[in-house]
């Protein structure tokens, strides 16, 4: 049947834009166990950096396939200022506070960008859908898609694939590795904590605004637009399991899945079948998929 | 001999590949002290925290004044009247002394639970750090309120993992005879987890040896002490 | 019964004082402290979790279900009667705590916080789908009498602020005494070490299935209150960022003390109202920078600048 | 992509405000009228509906304080007393507008508040309009509810409700295309989306039994990814989809759905398109069917206000005036006709009784406040089809639904009306 073809690509669509998102989450909770509110606002200023620079390229008269090369340029200057400033101009004092307060200082960082991206860009909308366009289309099953699409796929494996390598091939992962799962021997052990965790917000951020900044060609950027994402990919590393990158590949289909098929389905629950899952997979795996339960030490 | 307190039949416990404990057999007589020895990894903390059911046993069973408690969770244990002091001490780090006391007289007997907190503080000689919070307190006063804690549910059989460990060599006896006399003030049978052998000798009754999960020794302390297996696998001399 | 301590004189002279000084404030300040003191209540309940270890995400939940309780009444059965409203959404929010709180009780720290942001934001879900209950326009509330006895406008408005301050002195009292008492004890000692408590005979999980049903209940109130209050709900009460900001106010309260919520919520409120006026444009900006603040420079939270023992009073 | 900077623009808009304050001659005889103004200043809704609202209140009261209004509004002020204005921001939710609503009437002292947006804000500030006894013009929001389940002496209303943007839509479409058979709707899960389709889907029915609806699409608002949802609507293969999708999340749709062939498959219309018009531009496929919530912006009559206001607002703000701003200039011309209908310094009572029942002439044609004992406005409807001519989109085929075609008559409820006098009235 076509329309469950239509189900299973539309799910792994909205996955893989899901997955560019929720790993950069995880990552960073998982080495500096910080669950960031922040993340959503990292997404929205890669989208409006992605605006303003393809914009400008365009309007140079440049050639339209370099706008590409705009998207990941935005994401990587997101991610080298703003990442590096928020963890040394304030994270950093934060440290040891506990996790719950860390979540607030993330909020109130949220809150802080929401109107510092509004006093930059204003609030009127922002668009550049050239880049979506370029590519054409194909036909599957009947429907149409935009190739723009099947990229954004494409980049979400290559961001996996490029995870799961680093860190298990490269001495830079290893070490990612060992402090996510114990940072106090890790210190111990001469890792420089100090810089790992600016590397490990700098990557995060990087990858929220590369969500951002692959998004923007096809939505209109506009103020507000990451509170929703925040909470859906905080959905998807919690049903993964925080901190694990399994979690989020996992995390993100199973959402992506779902809400796929209630659309098809049964659009009235859409709303809220990403929480149900949630609470169901908590329920049953009380910490998500991957993660096992730490046994205590008397 | 009075009767068995606690007994275990065949108690077993794997984690995977590894026997933490194997086929334990044996009777506490009512009243006595009770020292475990062993070498780390012996499977002398693994061997309270089946009794006390922090670990639920592979097989094997454990029964307690004649009644089975083999997979009772800690808390219905403690309510039976068997508790147990930690290695690394289990306090509430930001009460304070009185107050973790308060705690657990509250569970036991709401009533009177400001004087039995009282009492206990002042058994223990924790008087003077009272109103210290329990977070900042000197490791060995950690230790002592530990057990303490342990004393406050007024068990009849107390288990008390390494009193003595995170002590300075100076304190250690000191500390161990303050705290037998204050548990054989209330009639408690004691097993007690210790390394040092001094300490041993002078206190148990009794002493079980456990290597590699099992019981390689048990009776009283001197016969213990002279078995060669003992003494090459748990006191770690070399033979000659 | 014993003798009020400081903190219960405290509540009481402040009840008094709210009473009296109610009926000389300005409308707009009147309502402002109303809906202060019971958002205090929220904080309140929210203090006693963070007491017993557990932050909630998801305190929406029960705001937003004794709100749209006593919304119902109203609705459905055409009783305007604040004292009916007020009891039944205290027994539907401690229902569904008694529900939910069984699935909550073995979870800590942040995955205690997502399953309750999951579980209002179920609620969410299901109220904007509830065309007859309005959707996401929700629907008003008008209170016409309170115990039997018809109102008035202008004294519906007093009656209203004589309530929320004198739930706000009964539970600040009412919770200090219960953390005082055996029972309320164990909560920070479950914080500090659970196994330790289960090691005393008392069940970790009781604890906190008891605390989250005192906090739903305290929440549950509050949210109908709010309602009143306000006299108008809407599924909005229900949404994360609701939950979030009780959670900001708890933070910059601290859980030193019982009357810390209330102080708490009340700069809040007079804090967003100012920057609301005077900064419309950049108000997220301000409320952000202040909690960035009080986190930096008051990590206990404001009762530290009136907390005569800085480190923790019990 | 040009466009003024924020930052400076409010600036200059603070600076306006405070000028209009300090305007006041110090022992002047006229006491100035001070008007609370509630628009969406933060959040999604901002960009496309609170700032030009906010934009077109400040151009207005200016040229008003300034008597530079085309007539019939050429005199200064209301009635001679000068405005000034307080701004508040309308995001954060019901209970923090009912918060600032009481604030800016007892705190700030205005005389009369002009806002809302948000059918929950109108919604919960009306009965607390009531209470405080104090002029509210509620200037945008669309939920008939507001007037139907209650009735008000303070409250007006004047723009007309959102049925009637359904009830047209469905008269626009069903005349396009008489052989229609399958509907599909893509609406926002909230009030707005919800009660928009229901309305159109039931005019619809009402019109022509036999039509089937493939799917009805309920997206989360701001979700901005419809991946999914386009699959299902392109699947049913319906004539029409009907959306009421506005600004960034209509933007997003048009963007994912043109390539994929929606527009091309399907005639599209959009009833809140206009705020997309001017920056969507020719990326709206032609052929889609636009409304603008009434004869605003690209509907608009041609008369002298309409001209003043299109051409004063984008030679100030570089964009063209959309129906936010025309519906601005609806409550504070009602306003102005009424104040100075009352007479110079009288009470408010005489301003509302001067405002019931009343007609005024507006940017958007006249206005009559003839529902709801004369505090809910009517204005007729306009539909129109995109065409493009040299990459400039215009609209074609355009129709104007009278007040009375497309609103239900005094003391009906909208929804008993459509089932059951659609088809009479047609």
């Amino acid at each position: 049947m076509g329309h469950v073809l239509a189900v299973v690509i539309d799910g792994i669509i909205y996955s893989s834009w899901l997955f560019i998102i929720a790993v950069g989450l995880t990552l960073i909770y998982g080495v500096m166990k910080i669950l960031n509110l922040a993340h959503g606002s990292f997404y929205a200023l890669g989208a409006y950096a992605a605006a303003s620079l393809v914009g400008r390229w365009l309007s140079a008269g440049r050639a339209p396939f370099g706008s590409y090369a705009m998207l990941i340029l935005a994401a990587i200057l997101v991610g080298l200022v703003v990442g590096p400033l928020i963890e040394r101009g304030l994270l950093r004092f934060m440290y040891g506070k506990d996790e719950i307060v860390l979540v607030l200082v993330t909020y109130a960082v949220f809150l802080i960008l929401e109107d510092a991206i509004k006093l930059v860009w204003g609030v009127d909308a922002y668009f550049v859908s050239e880049p979506y366009g370029l590519l054409g289309s194909l036909s599957i099953a009947g429907l149409t898609y935009p190739v723009y699409s099947a990229a954004l796929v494409v980049v979400s494996l290559l961001v996996g694939a490029a995870f799961a390598l680093a860190l298990k091939r490269t001495r830079q992962g290893k070490l990612l590795t060992a402090v996510i799962q114990d940072r106090e021997i890790s210190a111990a052990m001469g890792i420089d904590v100090r810089r790992v965790y600016l590397v490990t917000f700098t990557l995060g951020t990087m990858l929220a605004a590369t969500g951002g900044a692959l998004t923007a060609p096809t939505v209109s950027v506009v103020p507000g637009m990451g509170v929703e994402v925040i909470v859906l990919a905080f959905a998807v590393v919690v049903i993964g399991g925080l901190g694990s990158f399994a979690g989020a590949a996992l995390g993100s289909l199973i959402v992506g899945m779902v809400r796929s098929a209630a659309v098809h389905y049964l659009p009235a629950v859409e709303l809220f079948s990403v929480y149900a899952v949630m609470a169901v997979v908590l329920i049953a795996r009380p910490k998500g998929l991957f993660r096992a339960l730490e046994a205590r030490k008397i | 001999m009075a009767a068995a307190i606690l007994e275990t039949r065949g108690l077993s416990k794997t984690f995977g590949a590894v026997a933490a404990a194997s086929n334990i057999t044996i009777e506490i007589a009512e009243d006595t002290v009770v020292g475990l020895i062993g070498g780390n990894g012996a499977g002398k903390t693994t061997f309270i925290n089946l009794v006390t059911g922090y670990l639920k046993p592979t097989s094997g069973s454990i029964r307690y004044r004649g009644r089975d408690i083999t997979r009772l969770a800690p808390r219905q244990v403690t309510r039976l009247g068997i508790c147990r002091s930690f290695q690394i001490p289990q306090v509430f780090d930001t009460l304070t002394a009185y107050e973790n006391l308060l705690v657990g007289t509250g569970i036991v007997d709401s009533k009177d639970a400001a004087e039995a907190a009282e009492t206990i503080l002042a058994r223990f000689g924790l008087a003077p750090f009272r109103d210290a919070v329990a977070g900042v307190l000197p490791e060995g006063v950690r230790k002592l309120l530990d057990i303490a804690m342990a004393l406050v549910v007024k068990p009849r059989l107390l288990l008390l993992d390494e009193p003595t460990s995170g002590v300075s060599a100076g304190e250690k006896f000191a500390i161990m005879d303050l705290v037998l006399q204050a548990v054989r003030a209330a009639a408690v049978t004691v097993l007690f987890v210790e390394h040092d052998m001094e300490i041993v000798r002078r206190h148990a009754q009794r002493v079980l040896a456990f290597y590699d999960g099992r019981i390689i020794a048990d009776g009283r302390s001197e016969a213990v002490f002279a078995d060669a297996d003992v003494r090459r696998l748990v006191v770690g001399e070399q033979p000659c | 019964m014993r003798a009020p301590d400081r903190t219960e004189k405290i509540a009481l002279l402040g009840l008094f004082a709210l009473l009296a000084g109610g009926a000389f404030l300005p409308q707009w300040a009147l309502f402002l402290v109303t809906l202060a003191l019971a958002k205090g209540l929220v904080v309140l309940s929210l203090l006693l979790l963070m007491r017993t270890g557990l932050v909630s995400f998801g305190h929406g939940l029960y705001y937003c279900l004794g709100a749209y309780a006593a919304g119902m009444v109203g609705q459905l059965l055409h009783v305007g009667d604040a004292a009916v409203m007020l009891l039944v959404a205290l027994a539907v929010s401690c229902a569904v705590a008694l529900i939910v709180g069984l699935l909550l009780a073995s979870y800590r720290g942040i995955f205690f916080a997502m399953l309750s942001l999951a579980f209002s934001m179920i609620l969410y879900g299901l109220l904007v789908k509830s065309a007859a209950l309005g959707s996401t326009d929700g629907f008003n509330i008008t209170v016409t009498a309170a115990a039997g006895a018809s109102l008035s406008s202008a004294s519906r408005r007093y009656l209203l602020f004589a309530l929320s301050a004198s739930f706000a002195a009964m539970a600040a009292v009412g919770m200090h005494r219960f953390l005082g008492s055996h029972l309320g004890r164990l909560a920070p000692a479950v914080r500090d070490n659970e196994l330790r408590v289960e090691y005393l005979g008392a069940s970790v999980r009781r604890v906190v299935y008891l605390n989250t049903i005192i906090a739903a209940a305290l929440t549950g109130l509050a949210g109908a209150l709010t309602a009143l209050v306000v006299g108008h709900i809407d599924p909005e009460m229900a949404y994360w960022t609701t939950s979030g900001e009780f959670v900001f106010v708890a933070i910059l309260s601290g859980t030193a003390s019982v009357l810390a919520p209330f102080l708490g919520s009340l700069l809040f409120e007079l804090l967003r109202s100012f920057a609301y006026q005077y900064s419309p444009n950049t108000w997220q900006m301000v409320v952000g920078a202040a909690m960035l603040l009080v986190i930096m420079f008051l990590p206990t939270g404001l009762w530290a600048v009136f907390g005569r023992r800085g480190k923790r009073v019990a | 992509m040009a466009r003024p900077i924020p930052l400076f623009e409010g600036l200059a808009i603070l600076a306006i405000a405070s000028a209009a304050g300090a305007q006041q001659p110090a022992g002047a005889e006229v006491k100035p009228v001070k008007i609370g103004i509630v628009t969406f200043l933060s959040g999604a809704a901002a960009g496309p509906f609170g700032v030009p609202a906010r934009n077109g209140a400040e151009l207005l009261v200016e040229a008003i304080n300034a008597g530079s209004l085309p007539p019939p509004y050429a005199t200064k002020g209301f009635g001679g007393a000068p405005l000034s204005l307080a701004f508040i921001d309308e995001a954060g939710g019901t209970t923090k507008q009912v918060s600032e609503y009481r604030d800016l009437v007892q705190r700030q002292n205005v005389d009369v508040v002009v806002g809302y947006i948000s059918s929950g804000d109108c919604l919960a500030v009306a009965p607390v309009a009531e209470e405080l006894k104090k002029l509210t013009v509620l200037f945008d929001c669309g939920s008939p509810r507001i007037f139907e389940d209650a009735s008000y002496q303070y409250v007006f209303r004047t723009d007309a409700h959102a049925a009637m943007d359904s009830v047209g839509a469905a008269l626009y479409v069903t005349e396009l295309k008489p052989g229609l058979k399958k509907i599909a709707g893509i609406n926002q899960n909230y009030a707005w989306g919800q009660d928009s389709w229901n309305d159109f889907e039931s005019a619809i029915k009402a019109l022509k039994p036999a039509v089937e609806t493939t799917t009805s699409q309920m997206p989360k608002l701001l979700s901005g990814q419809y991946g999914a949802e386009i699959s299902a609507l392109l699947s049913g293969d319906p004539d029409v989809v009907h959306s009421s999708f506005w600004d960034g999340d209509l933007e997003a749709f048009v963007l994912q759905a043109a390539p994929r062939g929606v527009f091309a498959k399907s005639t599209v219309i959009l009833t809140a398109g206009e705020t997309a018009m001017a920056r969507l531009g020719a990326q709206i496929p032609d052929g889609t069917v636009i409304g603008a919530r009434g004869p605003h912006g690209v509907y608009a009559p041609d008369n002298q206000l309409n001209r003043w206001l299109r051409k004063a607002f984008f030679d100030r703000y570089g964009v063209a005036a959309t129906y936010p701003a025309y519906h601005m200039a609806q409550a504070l011309l009602g306003l102005k006709t009424a104040y100075e209908k009352a007479g110079s310094g009288a009470g408010q009572e005489k301003v509302i009784a001067a405002l019931e029942g009343s007609s005024f002439e507006t940017p958007s044609g006249t206005i009559r406040m003839a529902l709801a004992k004369g505090h809910q406005a009517i204005e007729e409807t306009v539909y129109g089809t995109t065409k493009t001519v040299k990459g400039q989109v215009t609209v074609v085929n355009v129709k104007r639904y009278p007040a009375e075609v497309v609103n239900p008559p005094e003391g009906m409820k909208t929804q008993d009306w459509i089932k059951a006098s659609l088809k009479r009235t047609k």
